[in-house]
């Protein structure tokens, strides 16, 4: 069982209601146990809606998702997820947020108790546990959002753009906490991001996907030794090379678009 | 003075120059009533009105006196104010429960919505005949029809509030293992409370309205609407105004304390306000 | 009261009007200490209709109604309602602005006459009276408007020109005449005296008379008495309303005003032969009518 | 097929797809009228309850007919529109040119604007007594008292409104030269439209009430309150419901289909909605 | 009068009402005619306050502004300035918008539609002259804003973080597009933003200013001749520079912050 991955996404894709494009393209891929692998391409792309099949929120219109062996039909416990804007429920304390998916699993009350006081010290929040998410910062209401995912030992962890709402010294302290919890704690990451650098700095594999409808266009692997640090050339130039290849498929749609502008102009 | 000695030892200065900031800041707000006071007794005192079209404020005041100390105006008040309370009180739960229950259903919402807001489009004292008819010349036919007043903003409010929670927190939940009745408890109800809060405020509004409006007609109980309508009958406008007064002071009092307390305290729990 | 069976207590209604003055010395003395064992509640109405809605939808056994209202609600509930006594003939008097020219049935064309509600007596009254004299109510198509106005408010109405005449149950009519604000139109009265039209009568649920029938033979024997003293002492009546009267609003009306009101009609248990059925023909000629009523219904049933 | 060429050749199939699509969407939403309607037939063909207290769906068609062709019911109801569409239209200038002249002065505003949600605070319908007293028992008291009731929640919306317009859009006004009434005509003005036309409709559902509950007491002049009155007075519950169906009509049609049309059309315009 | 900088703010500083903190403490700097200056500093160090007391929208506690010689007391002619939002009115078409300014100043009509139509060209939005701000794209809408800026022909333009709410290509697309214009306008910039690749490609100096409440901690002069290229690792350079500095603008403010945390905890 072991030598499963804990993801496999065969030819997933989807059309939402409504719509007269694409989502997402058939898209395959695999994540290994443990393994931490990022999501890029420009907004609109699918992203988010990849994700969502993987998380079990979304059924795929025709390919399948498979998660530690087993086919994906709805959320399970094996994988939780952390949304851009933390998604906390305002009216619990920190402590209640982290607690909550182990009350919906009727997690006998003694073990809620020490799994959340884990869960809070893993991202340093013990000292708020009281508090209301009105009263964080951005930053420490993304990590309380990372322990109410942490807290459900999951497996696989799915991350939408958890850091993107928050400024850029508060995203670099984050990056680093993440890298040192998923050393810790080992789970199969799938996370998406905008941020070039991020992706390339917490990685061991990069998909990049092309502008919407999406599908992936290239694969970087990065075996950079950790802890890694930001500022190293290597990633830098990793960071480069992603960039052009986005900006060319950004390019490529921005002319599809504006022929189309035209034709419709007529 | 360093900053730290005089944050302790500026605490007595601050409180009364606090206290005089209040004054002076109710004072602002409250100009325009002191000059329409004025105004008023200015143009009784000099005799420019006839006292039959608007009478002196000394004279509502001492009416006002009469009517609590001789005519018990106290139980007509109470007793409009505890039909106010159960028949909003009914049409809140109703107008909650139906709305939960139904709004997670499309096929309910959408076949059901739309009767209440065209119900809602027809102001509720149309129905006071009807009631008048069903239940009798009587409190209870004012009572329903405050309940059903309230039922309909509420009944509305709550689905309106339903379609608003934010998808990413349902995700958020759904992803957690949370669904049926224990989403409905743990997740939807708290997440709707905030606008809720908005919809019994509406709701009270139209409690309110629906109250007098009945009130004034059916005048057989106790009652503030009908001392209002027997002072038009018997042509008494001192009655007629010192009733209003009443109903300002009881309207201020529950809208400005009471909702305004409540909203805020819902609005700063739910993060809000004071977010930083 | 209750709604079906045995009741344990007997609720009345009334209006404040002086031809409902057997009621009010009734529930001074001999309703006083209830009937057939039964404790007495009142209930006052401000007209006709609202008692009605209260009687059908069961939250009054028993009421003293002007014949008007009863005889609608016997032609939309046929047998809810059990006429049982007559109480008062006459009492209803039309009055005029001054100097308006109104001095008979003719000089209403083209006029404003207020009534005190939809489908009252006195608004029936109006219609039989028009009838005789080939006119019409507006919402008949018609050109006399007629204006519902309630009792209380009638002399604020006068005085604004709102109306220019008024057919008015006793003793306002006559008040507005004392006060100045209208004048009488004799000829008028006439008619109506002629007509003996009741202005009250005592009516009970059937589903009360059938279930209680000891009670309801007491309030008929009750009633009667009241009747009789009634018609005997007239300063006890007025002295019972104009108590009431300030009770409720706060002000009076002249003993004497409500004496001379009180001239113009007659306690009595008696309905004259023919009264009842000119008020189904108003019923019918109004509009109002839901249906027929019952010839049944139009004599007393005391038991 | 080509999807270029299946876009044109699919028009005709796609606008009869669109009419079935349409009609199940509407049996969608009016299933539980339907059953509704179904239950009042079963309920009153069964004879289960008193017609006197529940006529059949008949008798008030029916009834409704008698009353349009022998009563002149549309007298009534050009009457009543007539009526709240005058004082509304007074109350709604009022509002928007108080809230307007004085929201921009933190010393007017602070005095005024508590006065008026105090006001706001007594049902309107209250004053009703007072209006008699001053304008008589006639249209004129109705009139005043839909515009006051107007008045005061369009003054609110508007003050309100002129809170919430974007700091920023005004600092741009400012920065770009506009001052004055230049400001208040070009920025101030339509900034806030979009507010006002939730205040309109606001302002219109509490113009209707106060109309509705005036008109039942001042049944004098033409109006549908008055026949509602009429209605229950006469113990007609057939004429009730049928006016109550006649307000339905004129509630929704007004409602939905001229507010909301307005206020999605401001929306579009305004880019609160739409904005991709 | 040509010899005079543009502007020259002098111990220009600002407490705001109820607000226990300074927002800006006593700040000098000059600007030359045709000068392109960034400033950069942590989030809340009072560079909006900053510019609005240059804008003339809120007055300095103490100190002066000078604008083109004369002090500043208002809103001016010579100075235009452009939001970090666009700030279009919705209600009117770009055109409109465009023109408002110059109906503000009672320019007549024929010359009100000439320098429209010429501002803009300038920004490359001829075509959609008679769209409402919804229907634009959020780049188109900046270009708008800054065409409302431009047709004032501002001797000196303010920006308040411009590009911000833009993704990421879009905004360097409208970087190179500013510095065509600002090339082909010369006028004097004062340019706020976060980024500092932005900052570094588009200056001739840098201010950079410290946490809250703010004052300048280091000038940078930037003589990379023009046009740039954003990829130029000399500006790759200057930013890891610049960026150190923050953090340890940041990293003191923080530790400040927690310090009186602790103290208000007890
Ligand atoms: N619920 C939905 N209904 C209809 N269309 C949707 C829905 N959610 C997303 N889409 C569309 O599907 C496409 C992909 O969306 P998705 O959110 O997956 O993109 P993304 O890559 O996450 O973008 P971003 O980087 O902006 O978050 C887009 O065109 C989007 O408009
Ligand atoms: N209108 C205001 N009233 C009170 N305090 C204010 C006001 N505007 C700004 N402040 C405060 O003044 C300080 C400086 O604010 P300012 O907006 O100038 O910062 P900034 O550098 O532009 O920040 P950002 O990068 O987040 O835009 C902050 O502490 C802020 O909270
Ligand atoms: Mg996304
Ligand atoms: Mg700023």
């Amino acid at each position: 069982m072991s030598d499963q991955p804990a993801l496999r996404v065969v030819d997933a894709c989807k059309t939402y209601e409504r719509s007269e494009h694409a989502a997402l393209l058939p898209t395959s891929f695999e994540v290994a146990r443990g393994e931490f692998v990022s999501l890029v391409g420009p907004s609109g792309c699918g992203k988010s809606t990849l994700l969502g099949m993987i998380a079990g929120l979304l059924a795929p219109d025709s390919g399948t998702v498979e998660a530690l062996g087993k086919p994906v039909t709805g959320p399970g416990e094996g994988r939780a997820i952390v949304f851009q804007d933390a998604a906390l429920f305002p009216w619990l304390s920190v402590f209640h947020n982290v607690e909550y998916g182990l009350r919906a699993h009727k997690v006998p009350k003694a073990e809620r108790r020490e799994r959340v006081e884990n869960a809070l010290g893993l991202v340093r929040l013990d000292h708020v546990a009281d508090k209301h998410p009105y009263e964080l910062s951005g930053g420490m209401r993304q990590r309380a959002s990372i322990a109410r995912a942490l807290v459900m030992q999951p497996e696989i962890l799915l991350m939408d753009e958890p850091f993107s709402a928050l400024d850029a010294q508060t995203r670099t302290i984050l990056q680093d906490e993440l890298q040192r919890i998923w050393i810790e704690t080992q789970p199969a990451v799938v996370f998406v991001t905008h941020n070039l650098i991020e992706a390339a700095f917490l990685s061991d594999t990069v998909h990049l996907l092309s502008s919407g409808p999406g599908r992936i266009v290239k694969t970087y692997d990065i075996d950079i030794t950790r802890p890694r640090d930001e500022a190293d050339p290597a990633l830098l130039e990793l960071r480069h090379d992603m960039l052009d290849r986005l900006r060319a498929e950004v390019d490529d749609d921005v002319e599809r678009r504006a022929q189309a502008a035209e034709v419709s102009a007529l | 003075m360093s900053t730290t000695a005089g944050k302790d030892r500026g605490t007595a200065a601050t409180v009364s120059r606090g206290i005089g900031t209040a004054m002076l800041a109710l004072l602002r707000k409250s100009w325009f009533v002191i000059a329409l006071l004025l105004l008023w007794w200015i143009v009784t005192a000099a005799g420019w009105v006839d006292p039959y079209k608007l009478p002196s404020p000394g004279d509502v005041l001492g009416t006002l006196g009469t009517l609590f100390t001789e005519r018990a105006l106290l139980t007509d008040l109470g007793a409009t104010l505890l039909r106010l309370v159960e028949g909003w009180a009914i049409g809140v739960v109703a107008g909650v429960v139906l709305g939960l229950a139904t709004g997670r259903s499309r096929f309910l919402e959408e076949g059901i919505r739309p009767v209440i807001a065209g119900l809602q489009a027809v102001p509720t004292i149309a129905f006071l005949p009807l009631a008048i008819l069903w239940f009798g010349f009587n409190g209870t036919a004012v009572l329903a029809i405050v309940a059903f007043g309230t039922f309909k903003p509420m009944a509305l409010a709550t689905y309106g509030a339903m379609h608003q929670i934010s998808p990413t927190l349902l995700m958020a939940g759904e992803a957690l293992g949370a669904k049926g009745f224990f989403m409905q408890r743990t997740l939807i109800f708290p997440a709707i409370v905030p606008s809720l809060v908005t919809g019994l405020k509406m709701g009270w509004s139209f409690a309110w309205r629906a109250l007098m409006a009945a009130e004034i007609v059916v005048t057989g109980a106790a009652g503030l609407g009908g001392v209002l309508e027997l002072g038009r009958e018997i042509g008494a406008i001192d009655v007629v105004m010192a009733v209003i007064l009443v109903i300002l002071v009881v309207g201020i009092v529950t809208e400005q304390l009471f909702f305004t307390r409540l909203e805020r305290w819902v609005n700063r729990r739910w993060g809000l306000v004071g977010a930083r | 009261g209750g709604a079906a069976g045995p009741a344990d207590s007997v609720r009345i209604g009334l209006l404040l009007n002086v031809t409902h003055g057997p009621a009010l010395l009734g529930l001074q003395r001999e309703f006083a200490d209830g009937l057939a064992g039964l404790p007495v509640e009142q209930q006052v109405f401000a007209t006709g209709p609202e008692e009605v809605s209260a009687l059908l939808s069961g939250s009054l056994d028993a009421g003293y109604i002007g014949p008007g209202p009863y005889v609608l609600a016997e032609s939309r509930a046929p047998g809810r309602l059990r006429l049982l006594a007559g109480v008062v003939t006459g009492g209803q008097s039309l009055v005029a602005q001054p100097g308006s020219g109104i001095a008979s049935l003719a000089d209403l064309r083209g006029r404003r006459v207020a009534v005190p509600s939809h489908g009252n007596t006195q608004d029936l009254t109006l219609r039989l009276l028009l009838e005789r004299e080939g006119l019409r109510a507006d919402d008949q198509g018609g050109d006399v408007e007629v204006v519902p106005i309630k009792s209380a408010a009638l002399p604020e109405a006068m005085k604004q020109g709102v109306v220019d005449a008024a057919l008015a149950p006793a003793p306002y009519g006559e008040r507005l005449v004392a006060d100045g604000i209208a004048v009488p139109v004799p000829a008028v009265d006439r008619q109506i005296d002629a007509w003996s039209i009741p202005a009250t009568i005592l009516v009970a649920t059937e589903e009360f008379a059938k279930a209680n029938p000891e009670a309801t033979r007491a309030l008929v024997r009750a009633n009667a008495q009241a009747v009789r003293r009634a018609q005997a002492d007239r300063v006890a009546v007025a002295r019972t309303f104009n108590e009431m009267l300030s009770e409720s609003t706060g002000k009076e009306i002249d003993e004497a005003v409500l004496l001379a009101s009180l001239g113009s009609m007659r306690a009595t248990t008696d309905i004259a032969p023919g009264a009842m059925a000119r008020m189904v023909r108003a019923s019918e000629i109004s509009g109002y009518s839901g249906g027929p009523v019952p010839p049944a219904a139009l004599v007393p049933r005391p038991r």
